[in-house]
């Protein structure tokens, strides 16, 4: 039963992830609109300074995406270092 | 005070992330130092966020672009479309936070005591710290991929959380359960905003909101939302995880998870009538939330009457009150192409769904905070092993019933007050939506009843006659709730004119939303 | 690189999105489940990636650059951004697989399933 | 602990990836790369070291107690940064026109200057600290817990 629906949902998923990407409904691969792109290509230089037109999108127009991302990993550093943790339980074992 | 005011979005944001950077040096130098950071940040934060309320009541929505010339400066000089990161915060987002501001705090002073005899408490706190501050984020942002970033932050942390007490093998399989669950609500998201992204080059919900034409890959989009926040609230059918991870968490995670679902409806809201409200087909969209929202009332009520562990017993009645809010605002939805249905009753039903929100967020985390006293008290969830507390636990039991009698909806408790909400105006859309909500609430108090006489009631079994009342933080964070419940009890229409109907007029008002950010085009 | 028919590289992308469904219905290591996971993230990862690419784009960094247009940035800000998320989801999924290991002995999704509804 | 033809090489070789990491963090603002991209460079020399001594022998010069503190200052130097610019707005990048790091690169193509790019490299730094910490302390101690040994609190 379980692998029937399992079947029936992986089909439909794919299925419209595919018609998704092709051709009628999705643009055409390299030739995207690019209103904002191109503002930030003309003018990373001019106002962030950065040669890097990525570093000015990483860390300046969308700086607050990348201190989410630092803030990401210092989540999963602190989980991870909580989670193997010595317990009380491994102590008195060892 | 203006220009905090001005600069408070982000300082919503920012300070419970720096706290969170700190906590880890403080906590090497002093505990009660730690604690008082973590208190006293959140108590500063929900001062904030109540003077941030109070300012959009009267100014409408707030605005902040980040890193720009000016906070607002939605959209660059002599350009046309947002580039940076924008935070919007309107009635439903202020609304969503007052909640997740109240609750947090709540759950950090139950905290204190609640795990005072774990280890690695300084990373517990740095978590929660994290955990408190994605779930604004979440709510403030007004950017798509920011919105992604914060639910990762919110669900890692929280995931962490729920694996906290290591040497029990049920809270690591909770843990991998809810991760799991949210990598892949979150990649749905990530895809569907790669396909909104393609078509019209920007990540702005007001922006995309405006230019938005319901394109076939729009639909797609819509069903990847819709299916990832489904999934992330646990409606039924997905929501086989939701119990597992829920039960074993410590209750103040517990507590804080249920606002975390709500915020992820809010998400779900937003995508719904705010990104696609002007070209959404309502009344389809509307019937599919309905029609879950049902099953998941039913489902999840039906499946708690049989748990013997009070934290799956409480979780799946988690899941059967989100149904109830599901059905108000998809009633709403259903409507909302309709002018003159929206004012009758579509306005109510939403201001019901959203009134059964904040009552949800006071009632629900308060069971489990009992619950997890309960588990304090016993160390143990099993409902049947217990048995005459309430000759012990005076504050837990009178909290309990509080709980219990908001959550069925007696009167005059504020379950009562949503609830009929709902009834009286989802009656006119469709009879059978009232008749099955009916019959959820009296399977409700049921099971509620079931459960406080087999814990509390009954002559007081032997190996709990020692041991006494939990400590002292534990009862002022459920007191905390509590006090809400009784302060919604006592002032509902108060509280409907000032908090629940400008949550539900923004999310009807589609276009003031999009004005905010490009209202400024010259 | 002229016009690329049919959209390849989206289609690779959505196939390698729709691999790693399977893996995640239908396998029971949990292992192989976070692989499963960790594909994914790399189907939409290209997917954004793919976004960006303008036909004949140089790479948006001034530093010596040859004339011609540049491809999209922001694109590529958005998969940095999601690949140090991925990566730090899969660390902390391994961490809780490891645990659950310790505890049961076993990686099989069915047997270390304790808790029944 | 693998031979000690590994070990002699890998000690040699830690010296070269660390310097490499560090230009490609230290040039995130003109060429590819930045804190993030360097800071995984540095901790594959982490985790060769990892590979070539043993996870114990390691833990003696790398205590995650100092990774901890590093990680945290490096994410508060991080929202300091963006604190900086809140007198005008979150992020804003003040530096931009001043003589540190402030120097505005002519437009178009250009060789690169290194004094560019505002709080960028300065960022670009911080995110360098926070991910080689980070990152050193999961791979440290995934590979401290696999093998048995405790884990600091």
């Amino acid at each position: 039963m379980r692998q029937v629906t399992g079947l029936i949902a992986l089909i439909v998923l794919v299925a419209f992830l595919v018609w998704g990407v092709l051709p009628p409904t999705m643009r055409d691969f390299g030739y995207p609109p690019s209103d904002m792109d191109d503002y930030i290509i003309e003018n990373a230089q001019e106002q962030t300074g950065n040669n890097n037109v990525v570093a000015s999108v990483v860390f300046d127009y969308r700086g607050f995406d990348t201190l989410g991302e630092a803030t990401i990993l210092f989540t999963a550093v602190t989980g991870v270092l909580l989670l193997l943790r010595a317990s009380k339980r491994r102590k008195e074992s060892s | 005070m203006a220009s905090l005011i001005a600069q408070s979005p982000i300082l919503i944001i920012a300070i419970p992330l720096a706290a969170a950077f700190l906590i880890p040096l403080i906590g090497m130098v002093s505990q009660k130092a730690r604690n008082a950071l973590v208190v006293v940040s959140l108590v500063f934060v929900a001062f904030l966020v109540f003077a941030l309320a109070r300012d959009i009541s009267i100014n409408g929505i707030h605005i902040y672009t980040l890193g720009a010339t000016s906070p607002d400066l939605t959209i660059p000089t002599g350009f046309m479309v947002p580039v940076r990161i924008i935070l919007e915060v309107d009635g439903m987002s202020v609304f969503f936070s007052i909640i997740w501001s109240i609750v947090s705090l709540a759950a950090a002073i139950y905290s204190l005591s609640h795990i005072a005899s774990e280890t690695g408490q300084t990373r517990f706190y740095t978590l929660l710290m994290l955990m408190v501050m994605g779930g604004f984020g979440l709510m403030y942002t007004g950017d798509l991929f920011n919105l992604f970033v914060f639910l990762e932050i919110a669900s890692i942390s929280g995931a962490a959380l729920i694996a906290y007490r290591t040497k029990f093998a049920d809270t690591q399989e909770g843990g991998f359960k809810y991760i799991v669950v949210s990598a892949i609500a979150s990649l749905m998201v990530l895809f569907a905003i790669g396909l909104l992204y393609a078509q019209y080059n920007s990540l702005n919900i007001a922006y995309l909101a405006q230019v938005i034409q319901y394109t076939t890959l729009d639909k797609i989009a819509l069903a990847l939302f819709l299916i990832a926040f489904a999934m992330k609230t646990g409606m039924v059918p997905l929501h086989l995880w939701f119990p597992d991870a829920y039960s074993v968490a410590p209750a103040s995670i517990t507590g804080m998870l249920v606002i975390t679902s709500h915020a992820c409806m809010y998400a779900a809201f937003r995508i719904c009538f705010t990104l696609y409200g002007g070209v959404i087909n309502a009344p389809v969209v509307g019937w599919i939330i309905i029609a879950f929202g049902l099953l998941t009332m039913f489902v999840g009520v039906t499946m708690a009457v049989y748990q013997k562990d009070v934290m799956r017993f409480m979780s799946y009645h988690a899941i059967s009150q989100l149904g109830y809010m599901w059905i108000g605002v998809g009633v709403g939805l259903a409507v909302l192409g309709n002018p003159q249905l929206l004012a009758t009753f579509g306005r109510d039903a939403m201001s019901g769904g959203i009134f059964h929100i904040l009552n949800h967020a006071m009632y629900k985390p308060l069971l489990f905070f009992t619950g997890g006293a309960l588990f304090h008290y016993t160390g143990t969830r099993d409902l049947t092993k217990m048995g005459g507390l309430a000759h012990k636990m005076k504050w837990t039991t009178i909290l309990y019933m509080i709980g219990t009698l908001s959550i069925s909806g007696i009167p005059p408790l504020n379950g009562f007050s949503s609830k009929i909400l709902i009834y009286e105006s989802v009656y006119q859309f469709h009879p059978i939506l009232t008749i099955t909500g009916i019959i959820v609430s009296i399977l409700t108090l049921a099971s509620f009843t079931k459960a406080f006489h087999s814990a509390f009631m009954g002559a007081e079994l032997p190996e709990y006659k020692r041991g006494k009342e939990v400590p002292r933080s534990m009862i002022i964070g459920m007191l905390i709730l509590a006090a809400g419940i009784i302060f919604v009890t006592l002032f509902p229409s108060l509280v409907v004119d000032w908090a629940i109907h400008p949550a539900a007029d923004a999310l009807i008002d589609q276009s003031a939303y999009i004005n905010a950010v490009t209202g400024a085009i010259p | 690189m002229e016009h690329i028919p049919l959209n390849f590289p989206f289609l690779a992308a959505a196939l390698l999105v729709g691999i790693s469904f399977y893996i995640i219905i239908f396998k029971k290591n949990l292992i192989k489940l976070i692989m499963g996971i960790a594909m994914m993230a790399s189907g939409v990862n290209l997917f954004l990636v793919a976004l960006g690419y303008r036909a004949g784009g140089n790479a948006p960094i001034y530093t010596d650059v040859p004339e011609g247009p540049m491809v999209l940035p922001v694109p590529q800000a958005l998969t940095l951004t999601s690949i140090v998320i991925n990566v730090a989801v899969l660390a902390l999924m391994l961490t809780i697989v490891i645990r659950i290991y310790r505890h049961t002995g076993s990686l099989d999704s069915e047997k270390s399933r304790k808790l029944k509804g | 602990m693998l031979s000690k033809i590994v070990r002699t090489v890998a000690n040699q070789l830690i010296l070269f990836i660390l310097i490499f990491g560090l230009y490609v963090i230290a040039h995130g603002q003109i060429t590819p790369g930045g804190g993030f991209q360097g800071g995984a460079v540095i901790v594959s020399g982490v985790v060769m070291l990892l590979v070539a001594f043993s996870s114990k022998e390691l833990k003696k010069s790398l205590r995650e107690r100092v990774l901890s503190i590093m990680e945290s200052t490096g994410a508060l130097i991080f929202i300091i940064l963006a604190f900086v610019g809140i007198g005008t707005a979150f992020f804003y990048n003040l530096l931009v026109g001043t003589p540190i790091f402030g120097h505005i690169p002519p437009i178009g193509p250009n060789p690169g200057d290194i004094w560019t790019g505002g709080v960028v490299p300065l960022m670009n730094l911080a995110v360098g600290i926070k991910v080689v910490a980070g990152l050193s302390a999961v791979v440290l101690a995934l590979a401290l817990f696999s093998s048995g040994e405790e884990v600091e609190e």
